[in-house]
């Protein structure tokens, strides 16, 4: 199981708050999984492609492309961070 | 000793006060930084903001603040910091961040200040969505505020590059 | 806006922060600077402080002050400034010395409230001295603080000589 | 007429907050007004060789040995400064 998160610009993107979804078999890193995702998931191979920068965190951990990604992981999506 | 806090409600900057010199005893300087909601958001906005909605993720938001905080802590000599983010609906000269210091002297108070402020503008996960007349967007990140990181960046871990 | 006091009583750091927020609508950063009365002075003090006279030359005190805030104002976009200093007899943990900033952005506020701190810490006309269970004597002058008026010197006017 | 006023340490080495004194004719600068006083104060002189570093204001503003002294004038002599 992976639990996704997507936040601001992202989820409204995407949609929805997160998902919920069964470990790919063919996942390793950030970058499997993003792939994975944009072939299963129309609305999220639009975000990614409309978004000018999407960051990626792992187990709330800002992570890169090259980014670990195991089953039980909890995983986000989100812009660039705009706080204070 | 810190305190940091995500919350909704407003906050009121003489209480924090007292409450950093209280986690503080030998303190010389307090240092304290609050943002205000500002009624032009980008460089071109010709348009006054009616609302700012501010969004964040649950409990990396605390964890990316601790580190922050940490960080501060680990570079200066400090003896209370107290950090309070608010979160949800907030409207143009509301109070929306607080940062408090306390230290010996007031070069490591004001730096520290600073840092965690810099720090927490690009690096904890909060969004802020601006509602005028006519519609509303997010706010992007300031070109300004990555440039201020870059100013913590030690020289040697400056040019340093991940493998 | 300025506003500046040299006064013997206390302050209300959160009444300040609120003056200043009502003296700058539009303001999207405050930066306040508070300073207490230390236990120990000199580096190699041992001996505690029970208690430190601050005196003034008064007239001079207040141009003085008024003149490093007219300088922050020249030299950065500010919105509003109060700085307060207390004189008389204190002890340790009285507030001493408030400097408190409002901007639209973090830097220029941050900067300024530096500044004013750095100028009156060195170019005012107040002097403490410290009285401990053995004695009195004067504060000098630390020479960090002398080192730290240097940083806002332009490089075009660190070298020049007057005639 | 010269209005003096000695603050800290220098009026503690005085021994007094301040004199009115006459305007000496031969008083044109900063300098020739401390030659002035050191000649014709006991306790002045002492204290200009006992103190490590006194400064001088001219009318509330600081100045150097070549700051001018007219008739009328305020004048001070203090340490460095030791505030916030």
């Amino acid at each position: 199981m992976l639990l996704i998160h997507y936040f601001a610009g992202v989820r409204e993107a995407v949609g929805r708050d997160g998902d919920r979804i069964e470990f790919p078999g063919n996942v390793a890193t950030v970058a499997d999984l993003i792939r994975h995702l944009r072939m299963s998931d129309n609305r999220f191979e639009r975000m990614m492609s409309e978004q000018e920068q999407v960051l990626v965190a792992v187990n709330q951990a800002v992570t890169g492309q090259e980014g670990a990604v195991a089953d039980g992981d909890e995983i986000a999506f989100f812009p660039p961070m705009s706080g204070g | 000793m810190a305190h940091i806090s995500v919350q909704v409600e407003d906050f009121d900057l003489g209480a924090e006060y007292r409450r950093l010199c209280g986690d503080a005893p030998g303190a010389g300087a307090v240092v304290t930084f609050c943002g205000l909601v500002r009624e032009f958001y980008d460089a071109d906005g010709s348009e006054e903001v009616r609302e700012l909605r501010l969004e964040h993720y649950p409990g990396m938001t605390e964890k990316c603040i601790l580190d922050i905080v940490g960080q501060a802590e680990r570079r200066w000599d400090l003896l209370a910091v107290r950090v309070i983010h608010r979160v949800g609906a907030l409207r143009p000269g509301d109070q929306i961040v607080f940062a408090g210091v306390a230290g010996r002297h007031r070069g490591e108070a004001f730096e520290a200040a600073n840092f965690i402020m810099d720090y927490l503008k690009s690096e904890a996960p909060f969004w802020k969505k601006q509602f005028t007349g006519s519609g509303s967007e997010w706010v992007s990140t300031r070109e300004s505020d990555r440039q201020a990181l870059l100013r913590w960046v030690r020289p040697d871990r400056r040019s340093r590059r991940e493998a």
